[in-house]
């Protein structure tokens, strides 16, 4: 019965009011309301106390979240009680709570450190933040300038780390592709804004906003594409029944049983989805903006987008392809087996001969995303366990680091070069340890959290056949200590540069962003138990 | 007609939105590239809407018109801003980040 | 009484530790400690002796074990020691001639100011020495034997602020290494097939070893022998080992170091005797080491690199001897003590020479030295008689039996090796007359020192002469003794046996042909050297004598053969290893490098570039899931 | 349950963190408070050392002094540790050689030195040049840590873990405290030499955990989802835990490259010389004696132990490439003109034959090579470290640099002799006696491949005679005139080494007893017995007990 004919009858069937569970929902609607209030804050209130107020109202409220997911997580909602909300549209579970977790633990370590006013000399007796004074005025122009003896500051920008937070929330909990698509715009849109609003260096900030913007939309509408297709496929968004539409399960009509046999709609649908997800996730050969990007944006947002995206994303990936394609994964498995390799091995090896901090991190969260996806593959709950646990490591680890970079600094700004950063072990032996740490977590050298992620993942891998995975993790894990390495004998073993940058020593912010990602990379290194336990307790995607 | 045709052409409007992407150099028309292929998904739910003779492609279709909308806010502030400080909207001027 | 046993290494080594770890505090005194340390262990091997007599003969072996030293699985190595009648008879000589040697020293080195270390290092090498002759089993020995041989690099490079004393012991060190390897191999070879390595038990097994076995396993020990006691083809250290002071020289070719290899034949008797492919290997040796260092010693202008000469050929006698097997193993021990003792005594008195000649080692610059050093000479002359066989002097007795037991080996073996034997001492007659005359007779030809002072001879002082006199007595009167009732044979028979087989020749008649041998050679070397002027220049001479007077070419042949070959292959490994595997190494991480610079440049900043790179992947990643589920 | 092993490997972890953190040393006062500091903890830890060593009964069970607390259950991993007959000889080398490398390195991470990191001063009073001193010491303790850890763990993950996290401290070890001598180009090679030893070692080490991920899968498959050491070989001995024959070979490979990189092996082995030349002496001391011990245990411990099939499949092939190693690291050691670098290849040449040892699968071959590992790490730390006081002395690695030095520091060139001679296995000296049971218990199986060996020994003499020849002997050289000899403390150092060297080499008993029932079980696990003699000697072999 088409739809004309059912308007048609006259008999409309009385739509039901949609139950809506607030409170299992509260951790994103509490983010989008601080958002809101945010907004609000911005109209009306006077300018030099905006900046306290913004941070303190964002961070009030991400604590707000935090509790509420820690709230459900004791509840039961990540295990037992776990089941779908919204109508089925939004999952609670396992999974999704613990990337919300892990999302909002990013997006306060995020929120610190863009409220650094500390490094940036003192204008006129303002305080300086990362941001531009004005985004609207042209770099170098005589507005910029006037704005910023004014003291304006882009305080904007914690709404809109907000809205992209709460985007990144609802992304791995999105049961359907609507949902889910909804989500990756309202994450999406706002960091194309955050990007371009460096205080310095505004051409390259600005450029990389337009290339993650029309990169990003690009991959949106593959995105959409691919979701059209799934839905001509299977007559349906939900994931769940997606995945009983394969496996044939799905209640019969006629139309249906039509399309489902058209596995050309389900196959290309899969791929143009998966092209959206992996662009988030920046799999080779969709990780040509990433450089780019974290090169120019504003160096806080940089970290934020490496951690806080890639968590969401990874959330999705997996979601996607362990509820909705389990039945095909004879299909999609040799396709993201060559897809993995492939970001292992060109992350690594393209990231050899950076010259740029943050250009090396982007290749380096490249390759990372290589190690991720060996345990997407594994297609069993240790796998999806271990990519929890990795993605926790690596966001705390990442954070921690681009905090690092901003505080290597010179007359221009951050010094992100690596010849400046030559003798660093030097001049300022603590930061360059820290930094160092940070790395060989990286490179994943025992006895640091990024070691326990990297087994965690080869492991689950292997048990899921994908031994030859684990070989060229394995090998492109080799490659890539050589980079990591290459920045510590810069560090440590190298003359500084006569008028190298010097170490600001920060506020407390960024003090507490990277001391809590050097707690984190120890403590998931030395005693990870209760972590693991917490991701594979929470390895169990509701349907 | 048969609704099938009507993917066909979704398909054919994705192409063309994506080779326009590719091909031109102006950000403005890269950018309505991409709204054509949004507008090609469209295109496609509808249809399939109408083929499965449910609504939520329909409701889909909905939602994305009001992502375009707004990524259209975001995407003109930004090319715009950009076009103020290097005065062109060609995007292959933007390339100070390479390698 | 059997603790004394280990005393006797004991006590030299002592002293060597206490010498060596004293420091400054001895060095007044320290000379005496080691003379002292060498005479009680000569007291202690008197007492072992007449103990050793008291008992019947079937009780005179005695086994002292020590401790357990390796214990791994089957592999059982004791420190434990063996006296029997053939080691007493090494302790004899070793801490008797070594004891002499050490009070000469005390005059020899007086002026030396490390005198005090010098008397450690002779202190270690009769301990090593000991060792070696007192050991129950192959690897204690083996410690013994490599011990010597740290001794010996000591002393010959005592000097070591001299370029040639330091080449000259680290060739020694390391020729004695390659005979090593036999010894290793040796032991291990014993092991494997027997289980053990201890004298008893590998004797009492050998029989039932096959006689390949057996024959590889003389060999190797054959070669070890090569190495320590400067047989051929490992003779070439010897010669420099010259450059160590001349007591030294005694040391090593009288009492210790070069006996070793005569002793590890005739220790392994029981081997050699179920090995008639080895023996005749071991006589071979022995009949080219006896020649080859026959026509050395004519050459040598330098008094000690002639009666080095001298001893590679004595010692290739009684490897020829003990090669023989039962017919010479004894005669080979009796020819070693003998020459123990005339060699020490010409050593001694070489040294006594220098001492008066301002360390001239050149005879052609001696000339008529018998009146300005009386004692020396008269003590060299007992040791020259002793040497060339004369009648009534220990090495007649020695010496004569060695050449009838080679001719008794019978068949063209036999007379070849006889033959060689009494070309040998014909020669012996001659090389030892010329150094006598060109030492004590004729002319002076002494040469002014660096200051232009003639050398003003003198005899040396008492300390040093006493042990050339005693040496000398025993020179004289040690063969005779010996051969009273044959007790020498009879002592020994019970280890090593003693057959007498049965010569083509008669007693008589071998005797009277050396001695016709030994007359000839002084009656040439008197035609040449005495009765008319020595040159001070030497003449140009023949070939032989030019090539002998390079050792027989030994150190050319061997720095073709081995040094220049092998100093290549090192160069060419070195290369490879920076250029070869360093560089697959290095090639790598280059590639890679390599690699990441020409992918780098797909990130070419262009954003459409990426949308590209975007769009392709996608058509690729679409196109393999399809293809996917086609295949 | 004691906590004497914990302890043990507490002591020196809690000394680096204990040091790294002493105040700044501005004076050398507290200069000297670090190190004492540093010392103390070591000497503790050699105490502790000493009291396993006794409280060890050969008779008892391979693993005895047992721990074992949770560590990350979800992968089966705990903290197990137990010590064995070779585990505690190796323990006992690593204490005692600690705080000698201390010693004598007492001086050499002093600030101001004008060499600092990289050729120029470091600025004086600097952070960096206050802390260097402890910095130094605080490393030497961390890698002791590791390397206890490692000797002691009976849980292969635990044993991987600190097998990898060792590489760091030594990395900066070698390339933050190098050789003092030399301006921006020995900089250079030193960056280059630490970064060579860390991508090396940790390529070995990433393929080898990718063989424990793969063991640890299909271990899990048959329900011994454990790391626990005992665990694993009980099942393999019960047939409880049966792994493919391909499997088991290829895991066996992933271990061994690893451990064959660390040893090193031939042809593994070329980060070795740059590592040993361009660090101190202490540190090369550290590497070669102690770190690299890891490996040639680790072969014999879990390589044996785990892949008993395997290991004697490929034991012919990797004997081969043992005895190449022998003579090819000897014969480079002739042609090297770097006295630091010499030593290194002569220990490729002994680590050929620990290998062999290892591999010969023979009682005498095995406790031969344990053994080595005791012996080469004391002789070749008295001969580093002596080198070591030589090399400061003239500011020079080279050889061609050095002549005469016997007449102006005889002790110095007698405790040298003794090193060499060590080094070269004089019998007598410790090195002898392992290397002969190596070379006898080679040749039992082998008898081409031990007889090839042995002429190692000729070119060992080779070596260390011309090393010694013309550094020490020959005409006084002008540049080494003045060089004073052997300080207290440097005599200080080299006295309990030459007394160990002497004493292994006399009575060797206690280490064996400590090794041989170990030996015995390696043995037992990879299904070997000795090769019976052919003729055995009618009675029973003197002394033979058991």
């Amino acid at each position: 019965m088409s739809l004309m004919t059912l308007a048609a009858s006259g008999n409309t069937p009385s739509i039901p009011a949609p139950q809506i569970e607030y409170g299992q929902l509260s951790p994103m609607l509490i983010v989008f309301g601080t958002a809101v209030v945010g907004i609000l804050l911005e109209a009306f209130l006077p300018r030099r106390l905006r900046h306290p107020a913004q941070v303190g109202v964002a961070l009030l409220g991400l604590a707000g979240a935090f509790a509420a997911v820690l709230v459900l997580a004791i509840q039961g909602y990540g295990g037992t009680r776990s089941g779908l909300l919204a109508m089925g549209s939004v999952a609670l579970d396992g999974p999704a709570l613990f990337l919300q977790g892990v999302i909002i633990l990013a997006s306060v370590l995020a929120v610190l450190s863009y409220a650094e006013r500390g490094l940036d000399p003192r204008i006129d007796g303002v305080p300086q933040d990362p941001f531009t004074a004005q985004a609207a005025a042209t770099p170098g122009g005589e507005q910029e300038q006037l704005a910023t003896r004014a003291g304006f500051a882009t305080t904007e920008v914690y709404p809109l780390t907000l809205f992209a937070v709460g985007g990144m929330l609802l992304f791995p909990a999105a049961n359907d592709l609507l949902t889910m698509f909804v989500a990756l715009e309202v994450f999406s849109l706002p960091l194309y804004l955050l990007c371009a609003l460096a205080r310095r260096r505004r051409l390259l900030s600005q450029e990389a906003a337009v290339k993650y913007f029309l990169l990003g939309s690009f991959s949106s509408a593959f995105f959409l594409f691919g979701s059209a297709l799934l839905y001509g496929y299977s007559g349906s968004f939900r994931l769940p029944e997606i995945a009983d539409a394969i496996s044939g399960t799905a209640p019969i009509t006629p139309a249906l049983a039509n399309t489902t046999q058209n596995d050309a709609l389900l196959l290309i649908g899969l791929a143009m989805l998966a092209v959206g997800l992996l662009f988030k996730v920046a799999a080779v050969p969709f990780h040509a903006w990433t450089p780019d990007v974290y090169q120019g944006a504003p160096t806080p947002v940089t970290g934020f987008m490496a951690a806080a995206t890639k968590v969401a994303a990874f959330g999705a990936l997996l979601r996607v392809f362990y509820v909705a394609f389990p039945g095909v994964r004879w299909d999609w498995r040799p396709v993201m087996w060559g897809v993995a390799i492939l970001t292992m091995v060109a992350g690594a090896v393209l990231a050899v001969t950076q010259q740029d901090v943050k250009r090396l991190l982007a290749y380096s969260s490249i390759a990372h995303a290589g190690f991720l996806l060996t345990g997407v593959i594994a297609t069993n709950r240790q796998g999806i366990a271990a990519v929890l646990f990795y993605l926790l490591a690596y966001a705390l680890v990442t954070l921690g680091a681009f905090a690092a970079v901003t505080l290597v600094r010179d007359s221009r700004g951050e010094a992100t070069h690596l010849s400046s950063w030559a003798g660093l072990g030097r001049r300022s032996p603590l930061l360059a340890a820290v930094f160092a740490l940070f790395l060989l977590s990286f490179a994943g050298i025992p006895l640091t959290a990024g070691f326990t992620g990297k087994f965690a993942v080869f492991q689950a891998a292997a048990a899921g056949g994908a031994i030859p995975l684990v070989i060229v993790g394995v090998l492109s894990s080799a490659v890539a200590a050589f980079f990591y390495i290459r920045v510590i004998v810069l560090m440590f073993f190298s003359d500084p540069q006569p008028n190298g940058p010097a170490v600001v020593i920060p506020s407390t912010a960024t003090a507490t962003v990277i001391s809590v990602a050097v707690a984190a990379t120890l403590v998931l290194g030395l005693a990870p138990q209760y972590f693991l336990d917490l991701a594979s307790k929470a390895s169990m995607f509701v349907r | 007609m048969n609704p099938v045709n009507y993917l066909y052409l979704a398909a054919l409007l994705f192409t063309i939105g994506a080779a326009g992407v590719l091909i031109r150099r102006n950000a403005i028309v890269l950018f309505m590239c991409v709204e054509l292929m949004l507008n090609a998904s469209n295109l496609a739910l509808v249809t399939f809407s109408r083929l499965h003779g449910n609504l939520d492609g329909q409701i889909m279709a909905f939602f994305t018109m009001v992502v375009a909308a707004a990524e259209v806010v975001v995407g003109l502030a930004i090319i715009v801003s950009i076009f103020r400080t290097r005065h062109s909207a060609s995007v292959d001027d933007s390339n100070l980040m390479k390698l | 009484m059997n603790s004394l046993i280990p005393l006797l290494i004991a006590a030299p080594l002592a002293g060597a530790a206490l010498l060596l770890l004293g420091g400054r505090r001895l060095d007044r005194s320290g000379h005496w400690i080691g003379v002292l340390a060498a005479a009680v262990s000569f007291a202690f091997g008197l007492v072992l002796f007449f103990q050793m007599l008291g008992r019947p003969v079937s009780q005179r072996a005695v086994d002292v074990k020590l401790f357990s030293w390796i214990s791994v699985g089957g592999f059982q190595a004791n420190a434990a020691f063996q006296l029997d009648q053939l080691s007493i008879v090494f302790v004899l000589l070793i801490t008797g001639v070594g004891s002499l040697i050490h009070v000469y020293s005390v005059g020899y080195m007086a002026h030396d100011e490390r005198r005090r270390r010098f008397f450690g290092y002779l202190n270690l090498f009769l301990a090593a020495m000991l060792l070696l002759v007192l050991a129950d089993n192959y690897l204690l020995l083996y410690v013994g034997w490599e011990g010597v041989g740290l001794a010996s690099y000591l002393l010959i490079g005592f000097w070591q602020h001299k370029v040639s004393a330091a080449t000259a012991a680290k060739k020694a060190f390391i020729v004695n290494r390659v005979g090593d390897v036999g010894l290793s191999i040796a032991i291990m070879l014993m092991f494997t097939q027997f289980g053990s390595f201890t004298f008893s038990q590998v004797f009492a097994a050998a029989p039932q070893e096959s006689r390949g076995g057996l024959t590889a396993i003389g060999l190797l020990l054959l070669l070890a022998a090569c190495g320590k006691s400067a047989q051929v083809p490992l003779q070439s250290w010897l010669g420099d080992a010259m450059e160590g002071p001349t007591p030294v020289s005694a040391l090593i070719h009288a009492a210790t170091m070069v006996t070793a290899g005569v002793y590890l034949i005739t220790r392994s008797n029981a081997i050699f005797d179920l090995a008639p492919d080895a023996r005749l290997a071991v006589v071979c040796v022995g009949a080219v080491t006896l020649l080859y260092g026959a026509i050395v010693g004519c050459a040598k202008d330098d008094i000690k690199k002639a009666l080095a000469g001298s001893t590679m050929s004595q010692i290739g006698y009684m490897v020829l001897a003990a090669g023989l097997g039962p017919i010479g193993y004894v005669f080979a021990i009796m020819h070693l003590v003998t020459h123990g003792f005339f060699k020490a005594g010409l050593f001694l008195g070489a040294g006594s020479v220098m001492h008066g000649m301002n360390d001239e080692v050149n005879m052609r610059y001696y000339g008529g030295l018998r009146k300005h050093l009386p004692i020396t000479f008269a003590t060299f002359g007992l040791g020259y008689l002793a040497i060339i066989g004369f009648p009534g002097l220990s090495g007649y007795f020695s010496k004569d039996r060695i050449i009838e037991a080679a001719f008794a080996e019978g068949g063209t073996e036999g007379w070849i090796l006889g033959l060689t034997a009494l070309v040998g001492a014909a020669v012996t007659a001659f090389y030892m007359t010329r150094i006598m005359l060109m030492t004590f007779f004729g002319e002076r030809r002494w040469q002014p020192d660096g200051k232009g002072e003639l050398p003003h001879p003198h005899e040396a002082p008492r300390v040093m002469t006493l042990p050339m006199i005693v040496l000398a007595v025993g020179s004289v009167l040690a063969g005779g003794l010996f051969t009273i009732n044959d007790a020498f044979v009879n002592w020994l028979t019970p280890v090593t046996g003693h057959s007498e087989g049965n010569s083509p020749l008669s007693s008589g008649t071998v005797t009277l042909i050396t001695i016709v041998c030994m007359v000839a050679g002084i009656g040439v070397s008197y035609l040449v050297y005495g009765r008319s002027a020595v040159p001070v220049n030497p003449p140009v001479g023949s070939a032989l004598t030019r090539a002998a007077r390079r050792d027989l070419l030994q150190d050319d042949i061997n720095h073709a053969l081995l040094v220049r070959p092998g100093s290549a292959l090192t160069a060419a490994l070195v290369y490879f290893d920076v250029k070869g595997l360093d560089g697959v190494v290095n090639g790598v991480s280059a590639t890679i490098g390599g690699l990441s610079s020409r992918v780098r440049r797909v990130q070419n900043g262009y954003v459409r570039s990426y949308a590209l790179s975007m769009f392709g992947g996608t058509l690729v990643l679409v196109a393999t899931t399809l293809l996917m589920r086609s295949v | 349950m004691s906590f004497l092993l914990t302890a043990t490997c507490a002591v020196p972890a809690v000394g680096a963190v204990v040091t790294a953190a002493l105040p700044a040393g501005t004076t050398e006062a507290r200069r000297r408070t670090s190190r004492a500091t540093a010392l103390g903890f070591s000497v503790a830890a050699l105490v502790l050392a000493a009291v396993i060593a006794a409280r060890f009964s050969p008779d008892g069970p391979r693993y005895q002094l047992t721990e074992s607390y949770s560590w990350i259950r979800a992968f089966g991993i705990s903290f197990s540790f137990g010590v064995d007959g070779i585990g505690a000889v190796l323990v006992l080398l690593t204490a005692v050689l600690v705080p000698l490398v201390m010693l004598a390195s007492w001086h050499d991470a002093a600030p101001d030195s004008g060499d600092s990191v990289a050729g120029t001063p470091a600025p004086d009073g600097s952070f960096e040049n206050n802390r260097r001193t402890q910095g130094f010491f605080a490393l030497i303790l961390a890698v002791e840590a590791m390397v206890l850890v490692s000797f002691l763990a009976t849980d292969l993950f635990l044993f991987y873990v600190f097998f990898e996290a060792m590489l760091i401290p030594l990395y900066f070890l070698i390339g933050g405290f190098g050789d003092r001598a030399g301006g921006p180009e020995q900089a250079r090679q030193r960056s280059y030499a630490a970064v060579k030893f860390l991508l090396y070692n940790l390529l070995g080490g990433l393929v080898m955990l990718a063989a424990v991920i793969g063991f640890y899968v299909i271990a899990r498959d048959q329900n011994q989802g454990t790391f626990d050491l005992q665990a694993l070989t009980r099942a393999i001995a019960d047939g409880k835990l049966v792994i493919d024959s391909s499997a088991e070979k290829a895991l066996f490979l992933g271990f061994f490259f690893a451990f064959a990189v660390k040893a090193p092996l031939w042809p593994l082995h070329t980060w070795l010389p740059n590592a040993m030349g361009e660090s101190t002496a202490g540190t090369a001391v550290l590497i070669t004696a102690v770190v690299d011990k890891v490996g040639t245990f680790a072969m014999l411990r879990y390589c044996l132990g785990l892949f008993p099939n395997a290991s004697k499949f490929f034991a012919p092939g990797i004997l081969v490439l043992a005895v190449i190693g022998i003579l090819y690291g000897a014969l480079l050691a002739v042609g090297q003109k770097d006295i630091k670098r010499l030593i290194a290849y002569a220990s490729i040449s002994h680590f050929g034959f620990i290998i062999m040892g290892i591999f010969a699968m023979t009682s005498q071959g095995q406790s031969g090579a344990t053994l080595y590992m005791v012996n080469h790490g004391i002789s070749t730390a008295l001969l580093m470290l002596l080198a070591g006081f030589l090399i400061s002395r003239r500011g020079s690695r080279l050889i061609a640099d050095f002549g005469g030095v016997q007449k102006v520091a005889p002790v110095l060139a007698g405790t040298f002799l003794i090193g060499g001679l060590a080094t070269l296995s004089l019998p007598g000296l410790a090195p002898f006696v392992s290397e002969f049971l190596v070379l006898v218990g080679t040749f039992t199986r082998y008898p081409a491949l031990g007889i090839i060996a042995t002429l190692g020994i000729v070119l060992a003499a080779l070596y260390v005679l011309v090393l010694y020849q013309r550094t020490m002997t020959g005409p006084v050289k002008a540049s080494v005139s003045g060089m004073p000899d052997l300080k207290a403390r440097e005599l200080l150092v080299a006295a309990p080494l030459i007394a160990l060297t002497i004493a292994l080499g006399v009575y060797p008993k206690p280490l064996t007893d400590l090794v041989n029932p170990a030996v015995a079980d390696t043995l037992v696990q990879v299904h070997r017995t000795d090769p019976a003699p052919v003729h055995p000697v009618a009675a029973t072999p003197g002394g033979v007990t058991k």
